[in-house]
């Protein structure tokens, strides 16, 4: 996605702030709120983990991930995890799309679309609130105690590998963005040990790995394509660098 | 947690393809089906978006920058270690993630991403902005991003070096206004009304008026 | 495109072949015939090359073509070269747009859209006919008369650029596939001095270059996710190479 | 043709975005406006048509196989030349295209794609069948063609190497089938019934029944 051609102008029609308004635009539409909540209450269940259901919503197959919205993307991925997770059978989910649609028709679902509007419960179950809040990162976090020394330093040159990051899964999931791959940087911070998507998204556990702040410059990643001169800054974990050559 | 070595993906997952293609209709099925199943509870969803409607938001980050802008000591600290540092302000809560904070200065702008999906530091921001989340930002502003933030009215000097910050771990970055010459002397309240979000993410700078 | 993840089985419902029929499925709709013969005429024109038409088809805006059928691709690039090229306006695209959309809302469309079948007319200009089949490849081709000796020996280790293939041109046009980008292969045959695409298809004339046809083991493409050992054979144009380190 | 440096290329264009989205309406508003201005003719959009329907399709590329199979020179021609081998027989035409022919043995077997487009030896094979413009086949044949031809029925031996042309110029790629023991004694016009288009792609092996 990063650096890639053929896209227009950005739409800034209905995000332009006025003024000095200090609000995010929060949900444009209830069922957008919706989505994100159920994303929230499910990962909070602990069932699977956060960098499951980001490859969950990244492996979308191509023209649905593209023409998804932000919330669409989120739904169809939690709808996959269900599945995928045995906590719904695809007869049952069958079944409540049929449902839906029927009461739709004959004008039951009208009501129920329009929602009350959520007024908040401060009463809800204290482990439901603590489970989100830690889904939220207001806990947890993904630094990990660990014996493992940083192999680079600050200031040194590294490259980034190329071509399959994740050696366990073909087409793995991975946090190395196409962009930055086979591309020369310089070591900006050391950030510690940090859970390790790439495994971490396909159950083999969190394996956490050194993570760093790599900067690059614009020209070595996109060549003469980059606008003029600007860095670039990624966060990469040990196993996508290697010393430059 | 159980153990997910077991658990078998599949090399494409299609099932969401049996929604209904209107998204109101798509969500209300799901919502039947987690409810009857016990796995989430109206009330939790009720919260979770009067968390997000009501409770957090761009204010957050402001009350963060505020401070450091008044508080010399404070932003030393923001820009070493801001996770400890915002967990010293009563009024923002403790923060899991490792939030980084990027200063702007007169000769750097940042400005912050997320090509992979759309990470961001919610409790500090809230919920991103549409164009935060679109293909479009997220695919141009590493490649041009003066091109990006001139869409925004944001013209920088070429003097001034632009630093894209691509969320790609679960680092959080959080840009650092400069504080103008006007806001000398207005207090820690009414300076927040003038950190806005697109400020803290790097599309506009700072404006008094 | 190629070696992309995300993709399920064929679908072969509707062209698995009975028997030994010997036939194509030619088209499946008349609207198919229709912007074939379009494309065709109009490229015959002589306006613009097939590599222009390729850049226009490969450059639509990635959500369009992912979800465009491969007529739609097709109809959709012949609308953008034909406003680019200026041979009609937007305000005439609008116009008429909005005409057929009318005739269409007020049944006047319907007759027409029940077309006579082809019946196919062997006295149409000669011109038109052999300019079409011109493009068709009947005549013309590729390949030019050059004092340019190839650069690369048959069995001689290569490896393929990595980054902006198109030096000209911000994201332009290309014929070397990504995956194939930064890769390993060996030479398996000249094939003569052939226009340059990346060049003619962005207006700055055909420049032709030495074509080779590289042999790349699946591996080296592909690393893990290939699935057993296989090869891959490209055609190259001499710019795409360099000397193997 | 014209200075074609003097055209401006947009960064993207979006032209097509304004028609209809009913494709049969878009294609009318096109023809419509393709007639008005006299670019191109009724005659012609029927000639170009009838040309594909009736009379260029994969009994071109058959008849070129089949004469292989008979004729052991022809075979060697076709196999080192195959532009000016095929011009040798009256009843196909002139080729513009560098058209390869790659043959498949007891240890080698050949299939042809084009992952950039569709490119496909028109003049002998027709208008290529939905599966070979696929995303599906076009993205999977180069990664894992064993798995893509068991799609098709086709299982090889692990002994037999694939390989797997990316059509990416102007050359166009023609499978040389082996000829199977049933189909000896058969004359050419017999032989031709066996040479499907499928055969010829390479995602299919000659069944003589």
């Amino acid at each position: 996605m990063g650096g890639r051609f053929g896209y227009g102008p950005l739409n800034l029609d209905n995000v332009k702030l006025k003024g000095h308004e200090n609000k995010s635009n929060v949900f444009d539409k209830p069922w957008h709120a919706k989505v994100w909540a159920f994303a929230h209450l499910t990962g909070a269940l602990g069932i699977w983990n956060l960098d499951v259901s980001r490859r969950f919503r990244e492996s979308l197959p191509i023209n649905d991930y593209v023409n998804f919205s932000y919330y669409e993307k989120w739904l169809a991925a939690l709808t996959n995890i269900l599945v995928c997770y045995k906590l719904v059978t695809e007869a049952e989910l069958n079944k409540v799309v049929e449902e839906t649609i029927n009461k739709q028709r004959s004008g039951l679902g009208t009501d129920e679309a329009k929602n009350k509007k959520c007024t908040g419960n401060p009463n809800w179950d204290a482990p439901d609130r603590i489970a989100v809040m830690k889904t939220l990162g207001w806990g947890g976090g993904s630094v990990r105690e660990s014996e493992l020394k940083p192999k680079f330093l600050n200031g040194e040159k590294v490259e980034t590998i190329f071509g399959n990051p994740n050696p366990d899964v073909k087409g793995g999931h991975t946090r190395l963005p196409g962009y930055a791959m086979g591309r020369e940087g310089i070591i900006y911070a050391y950030r510690g040990v940090h859970v390790f998507p790439d495994k971490n998204a396909h159950g083999f556990g969190e394996e956490p790995q050194p993570l760093y702040t790599v900067e690059f410059s614009s020209r070595d990643l996109f060549g003469k394509d980059a606008e003029a001169y600007h860095k670039v800054f990624l966060d990469c974990w040990e196993p996508y660098l290697r010393r430059s050559r | 947690m159980k153990n997910q070595k077991e658990i078998e993906y599949p090399d494409v997952a299609l099932n969401h393809r049996s929604l209904p293609s209107d998204p109101e209709l798509r969500v209300r099925a799901i919502e039947t089906l987690l409810l009857e199943k016990k796995l989430i509870k109206t009330e939790s969803i009720d919260a979770i978006i009067d968390l997000y409607e009501n409770k957090i938001g761009p204010i957050n980050g402001a009350k963060v920058i505020a401070r450091a802008w008044i508080d010399k000591k404070f932003k030393e600290r923001l820009l070493s270690d801001a996770r400890s540092a915002i967990q010293e302000l009563p009024y923002i809560g403790k923060q899991g993630y490792n939030i980084i904070a990027v200063e702007n200065t007169k000769t750097v702008h940042n400005v912050v991403v997320c090509t992979l999906c759309s990470c961001y530091p919610w409790s500090l921001l809230g919920i991103p902005p549409s164009w935060y989340k679109s293909d479009q930002y997220r695919a141009r502003v590493v490649r041009e991003p003066r091109k990006v933030l001139s869409e925004f009215g944001l013209k920088l000097s070429e003097k001034i070096e632009i630093r894209v910050w691509d969320s790609t771990s679960e680092l959080r970055y959080l840009v650092v206004p400069e504080k103008p010459k006007e806001a000398d002397g207005l207090v820690e309240k009414e300076l927040v009304k003038y950190i806005t979000r697109d400020v803290m993410i790097g599309t506009a700078l700072v404006k008094v008026s």
